[in-house]
């Protein structure tokens, strides 16, 4: 591929995914932040086809777009409003800020620093089995490890999420004494419109 | 092939329909052999994506017209026949009248987000297709990775859904919203897993491969691993919002679901993307399960496409069968089937893929007397399966037959009804029940 | 614009607002937080202008209450300026998927007032074109009743077809299909047609096939009965105490069907069975209806059978005045006890006419039966009880 | 055949617990307003009557009094009661609610209350049911929308019987105008709608 094409590609890729980026933060509305990072994400797919990665890009697209970034919905309707309100926050905002600068010149140093040694041949055909490949006989202990700290995941969120039965019981509760009690009126449904008065009804 | 030495001259012409490629491919050549090569791939993107535009364009103005009829004829009715010959028009008579209809946008909707998903919903639709195998050559792209492509793609669809669902400002929408992004996200997992039986069987993931690997070893994957495509079915329809698992659409409880709110020609693209994932969704049941392109042959004589068509057609009509007669499951029902049925069974069919791969890699089984064999074997682990899940996860209110019995002199209140229940006699009518 | 208008305006208004108002609460509130649902009143499973609010925990529904009068058309004090005749017509716009049950049930209520005595063919007409509403009616209870359970039209349309037949069969006998005003004080208004009985004859040789047809079709299909078994249950005690009657009360168990207990129109001297339900949950509800109809064709078979020759309406003056007084006759009809209370004061119209709603009254128990399940399941239970909006709201 | 359950027996069973209900000839019961909860639970629990299941209740407008109508019915016993309670305030008519008694009195109740402004203390849920809050009047009423000349509501007669219950000949009245934009009438029109208008 010609180097044109590749240009084209790139630094739209890489305009999308640092505009999607900078949305996040802009974007007052955490659901808009949502699909601003689904941006942001096909554009780093994106950027891995044009290393042809495509194993990488697929897995990126269908982990993060497909997988994360449901969870993250789902989570912001989970959440209570009240602990949404970023304003609370304002006072953490500054060493949170510092940490992050700092996270992200160490990664940049490193990946300055390091000498990638860019490969040159044709691209790999069956990268799904070369990292199949080092994931199992290189690196089994980490591969093995995540896998236990995700299992644990799984567990707690399940146990975590068991609890609610506890609460459920006592919500039937309630609501079966709300069943039985004099059943008041939802202030809800009353619908009281005010009467108009006689300068106001229409002819 | 040698009674065919005659018309030899015809393989790889562009006038060889078998393959459509092969017109794709003179033109490639020929920008190539004066053009930059970045030219060539663009125009060979360009020409793949209005070979899909041309074909799904009027196959789904078609498909609305097949699934209206099938279905009335299910329902003892004509169906469409007003409308040009045999109804033939009635889509383009939709179509049209969808485009004349007024755009209605709610007041308190999220404007930007609204107006996007009727636009983006067709990028996974198309996008999807661009791995579908029509011949042996005939695939816009043949990825390496193209079943996780494909997985890929079709979960993005899900992001739209929630967009439209939750910028309506609608109830209904929100729900069926919600409902949509849990129903993908939990389905995805056995329709992963379903494929990756096939994956790890046939040790490739692209499609095309998939589908060499069942012409080469003469078998077709069905038959080899039923339970995986049952699941896959299942699955699919599922993320396709079709009966029984149509929740996130539900007519009777929310309406309309996601697209609620949205009118004229904005529905009519949810609607014709809904129809176009049916079609390619059994498209890649064909492709996966049926041989795709492949049929013992056949392929050679006639050209590959159609029958993938064909096949399509015949997974196209069991999706419009099970439409036309089954209830829908409750939210719950569908959630605790998906993982508590077919996520096991699917898992344990990677495991048994995993043990027969290996028994005909590493010990080098022969594959024409293995392959037999294992597929006697799976099809009766998959029927044990399905009898043990019929017997075992029936929810507590099925174990009971239902009766009917008949008052006969008993009439009155209370006191008739406990003679009534009590009386030793066969009841008039007892259904279901273990 | 009258202050009517406005009040409704200012109503519609305010809704509007609260609704958006729960909408913020669902998309950006506390994820346990109820929300209210309004099912209705433009909805397609709430079989007319009603409307269902629910209350949501997630898809549990914490509470259901329904709001009605959108058809309220003030029969009630309409017909307390119209005579005695006049008012037949009314009653066919009350149920108008029964009209014959609510034709009949008035019929008797004023013939108890003027104290008529209906000849025996006019009775057996009466018990014939009932019994075929049954038929009718049951047809499209359970053909929508599916259709709430998710089914895509097909079995509706399976039923619509016998619904069809017998809808033919009231159009050459009184000339309408749905508002038929086919029964008078004193019998019905016109006489059988002679093609009449053959139809009737053939419907009741097709019949059994249709219906093995749909038990083979709905009875064993498994998504129905995980759809409708154990939902919507209520007991047989309750069911009494909350004055529920129909298909819906002898679901539970309890064998109480009028044609029985108390029989008017000659239903003594026909054979047929009460069909009872164990459980009263919405797929025994379906059951009772299903069996019913076979009941009915049994009866429908003896009526033909036995048809009587002689007058078909009694000799009763048009502009009759009946005594003061009062009376309160019920039939069973499709959806349960159809009751009409006259009080006549002398005068050419009944003084009050009051219609007892099998449709309304089994309502009563629409919260007991859908809290706790899910909104699916409340759809489920609404379209088990069959209601009719004409017969609620009047 | 369902029977008429015998007011007597009915009444001394009532009369046991809380006295002040009386019959005529053992047709129908009659209840004294503050006692109908109480004396109609006494029906429902004795194992003589039975009577279980509401079968209807409504109201009359006897123009003097109210009268609230219940038919009780005991589905084993298969008999049926009428019991009968009279109101004569008309401005604030009360009555204890059957909701604690009967579930099914629960939208009945609250039909009667919407028609017939009758409140029926202790029901839980006592609002309009068919019409909107605010609407005005009860319209099953004899004097709602009393209509100018003291025409009482109801049929009269029948249209052959005189001249002047006849019903008028077409065109022989001047019609109201339906829309602004009709010929007015000449002259003095009843109006029977009451508009806005009219008010101010």
């Amino acid at each position: 591929m010609s180097d044109f094409g590749f240009h084209l590609a790139f630094w739209s890729l890489a305009a999308m995914t640092i505009g999607g980026a900078s949305m996040i933060i802009i974007s007052r509305n955490l659901v808009h932040a949502v699909i601003w990072l689904v941006m942001s994400m096909l554009g780093v797919a994106g950027l891995y086809l044009t290393l042809s990665a495509e194993f990488i890009a697929v897995v990126q697209v269908l982990i993060y777009v497909g997988a994360i970034s449901v969870l993250m919905l789902f989570a912001i309707m989970l959440t209570p409003r009240a602990e949404r309100d970023n304003s609370q926050n304002i006072k953490t905002a500054g060493p949170a800020g510092l940490v992050v600068i700092m996270v992200m010149i160490a990664t940049m140093w490193v990946a300055i620093d390091t000498d990638w040694g860019a490969v040159r041949e044709a691209a790999l055909t069956e990268q799904a089995r070369l990292i199949g490949e080092s994931l199992i006989k290189h690196y089994i202990l980490p591969f093995e490890i995540g896998a236990v700290l995700l299992t644990a995941a799984l567990v707690g969120a399940i146990a975590l999420a068991r609890q609610d039965d506890e609460d459920a019981a006592v919500h039937a509760a309630s609501l079966q004494a709300e069943l039985e009690g004099d059943g008041s009126v939802d202030p809800v449904d009353v619908v009281d419109p005010p009467l108009p008065s006689d300068g106001e009804a229409g002819s | 092939m040698t009674d065919l030495a005659g018309l030899s001259s015809v393989f790889g012409a562009w006038y060889d329909f078998r393959d459509l490629n092969n017109l794709q491919r003179l033109i490639t050549e020929w920008i190539a052999e004066w053009g930059p090569d970045w030219l060539a791939s663009i125009v060979t993107g360009v020409l793949g994506a209005l070979g899909i535009l041309a074909v799904v364009g009027p196959t789904l103005l078609i498909l609305i017209w097949v699934e209206r009829k099938v279905i009335s004829r299910f329902q003892q009715r004509y169906g469409p026949n007003r409308v040009g010959p045999k109804g033939l028009l009635q889509p383009v008579a939709d179509a049209v009248k969808l485009i004349l209809k007024e755009q209605l946008a709610p007041r308190a909707a999220d404007k930007l987000i609204f107006f996007l998903p009727p636009v983006l919903i067709f990028v996974p639709g198309i996008l999807i297709w661009g791995v579908l195998p029509f011949g042996p050559r005939m695939s816009v792209a043949d990825l390496n990775v193209g079943v996780l492509f494909l997985l890929a793609v079709s979960g993005t669809a899900v992001l739209v859904i929630f967009m439209a669902g939750w910028s309506s400002n609608n109830k209904y929408a929100l729900f069926g919203a919600m409902r949509a992004v849990a129903m993908s996200i939990s389905y995805e997992v056995p329709m992963v897993l379903a494929l990756l039986t096939l994956v790890v069987f046939s040790g490739t993931m692209s499609i095309n491969g998939i589908v060499e690997w069942q012409q080469q070893e003469d078998v077709i994957f069905i038959l080899l691993f039923p339970l995986s495509a049952i699941a896959f079915f299942f699955a699919a329809s599922a993320e396709l919002n079709r009966t029984p698992a149509d929740i996130s659409e539900a007519e009777s409880e929310i309406v309309a679901g996601y697209h609620t709110e949205y009118s004229g020609m904005r529905f009519g693209l949810f609607y014709a993307v809904e129809l176009g994932n049916t079609l390619v969704v059994s498209g890649f049941i064909a492709t996966f399960f049926l041989g795709g392109w492949w049929l013992w042959g056949l392929d050679q004589w006639v050209p590959s496409w159609i029958i993938l068509l064909a096949k399509t057609a015949a997974v196209y009509f069991l999706l419009i069968w099970t439409r036309g007669t089954l209830p829908r499951l409750r939210i719950d029902q569908l959630m605790s089937f998906c993982w508590k049925a077919l996520v096991p069974a699917t898992l344990l069919f990677v495991v048994v893929a995993f043990v027969e791969r290996t028994l005909i890699l590493s010990e080098g089984w022969d594959t024409t007397v293995a392959l037999p064999i294992m597929a006697v074997f799976n099809i009766a682990l998959t029927l044990g399966a399905i009898m043990l899940f019929a017997r075992v996860a029936r929810p507590a209110p099925l174990r009971r037959p239902a009766r009917i019995r008949m008052a006969g002199a008993d009439i009155g209140g209370l006191r008739a009804a406990r003679d009534v229940a009590s009386r030793r006699e066969e009841p008039q009518l007892q259904v279901g029940g273990d | 614009m009258t202050t009517a208008d406005d009040t409704r305006l200012a109503m519609q208004e305010d809704s509007h607002l609260a609704m958006q108002g729960t909408i913020e609460a669902l998309t950006t509130g506390d994820g346990s937080e109820p929300v209210v649902v309004n099912l209705g009143p433009q909805h397609p499973s709430t079989h007319g202008v009603f409307r269902l609010k629910v209350t949501l925990d997630g898809e549990i529904v914490q509470d259901a209450e329904m709001r009605i009068g959108y058809l309220h058309r003030s029969m009630e004090k309409l017909a307390e300026e119209r005579t005695y005749t006049q008012n037949i017509p009314f009653t066919d716009r009350i149920d108008y998927l029964a009209a014959m049950s609510n034709n009949l049930a008035y019929c008797l209520a004023a013939e108890e007032l003027l104290g008529v005595e209906v000849p025996p063919r006019a009775q057996a007409i009466r018990v014939m074109f009932a019994e075929l509403q049954r038929v009718a009616s049951h047809a499209m209870a359970n053909g929508t009743f599916i259709n709430d359970c998710g089914a895509w039209h097909t079995p509706l349309f399976y039923m619509f077809r016998d619904r069809e037949r017998v809808l033919d069969m009231f159009e050459m006998t009184c000339g309408a299909r749905l508002t038929t005003n086919y029964m008078r004080i004193g019998g019905v208004a016109f006489d059988l047609p002679d093609e009449l009985l053959p139809t009737l004859e053939s419907f009741l040789a097709d019949m059994p096939e249709r219906i093995a047809d749909y038990e083979a079709l709905l009875m064993e299909n498994e998504i129905l009965h995980a759809r409708a078994r154990g939902v919507g249950v209520i007991s047989p005690e309750l069911a009494v105490n909350s004055s529920l009657s129909g298909p819906v009360l002898r679901a539970t168990g309890v064998p109480w069907d009028l044609r029985k207990a108390n029989p008017y129109c000659g239903y003594e001297d026909y054979e047929f069975d009460v069909p009872v339900g164990e459980q009263g949950d919405c797929f025994d509800r379906f059951l009772v209806r299903m069996a019913e109809v076979k009941e009915s064709l049994k009866i429908l078979r003896q009526v033909v059978d036995t048809l009587p020759d002689g007058p078909y309406l009694a000799d009763v003056p048009l502009h009759a005045r009946p005594e003061p007084g009062e009376a309160y006759a019920r039939v069973e009809s499709p959806r349960g006890e159809l009751g009409f209370y006259l009080v006549s004061d002398g005068g050419p119209a009944p003084y009050r006419f009051h219609c007892r709603p099998p449709s309304l009254i089994n309502l009563t128990a629409l919260k007991e039966m859908s809290v706790g399940g899910t909104l699916a399941d409340a759809i489920v239970t609404l379209g088990s009880i069959d209601i009719v909006v004409g017969e609620i709201d009047r | 055949m369902t029977t008429r359950y015998d007011a007597t027996a009915a009444m001394e069973i009532v009369n046991a617990g809380t006295p002040g209900a009386s019959c005529v000839d053992g047709g129908v019961l009659f209840l004294e307003p503050e006692s109908v909860a109480d004396s109609i639970r006494t029906l429902r629990d004795s194992e003589e009557s039975d009577l279980v299941f509401l079968s209807n209740l409504t109201a009359v407008d006897h123009e003097r009094h109210f009268e609230v109508v219940y038919h009780l019915q005991s589905l084993d016993r298969n008999h049926i009661l009428q019991v009968k309670a009279r109101l004569t305030d008309r401005e604030d008519p009360v009555l204890p609610s059957l909701t604690g008694v009967y579930h099914g009195a629960h939208l009945q109740e609250r039909e009667v209350y919407d028609l017939f402004g009758i409140r029926f203390e202790g029901h839980p849920d006592l609002r309009r049911m068919f019409l909107w809050d605010g609407f005005p009047g009860y319209p099953l009423r004899k004097d709602f929308l009393q209509m100018p000349g003291q025409i009482r509501a109801g049929l009269p007669g029948f249209p052959h019987e005189s001249e002047e219950n006849a019903w008028p000949v077409p065109g022989s009245v001047p019609q109201r105008p339906m829309h602004p934009n009709d010929p007015q009438p000449e002259g003095d029109v009843v109006v029977a709608e009451d508009d806005g208008e009219a008010e101010a």
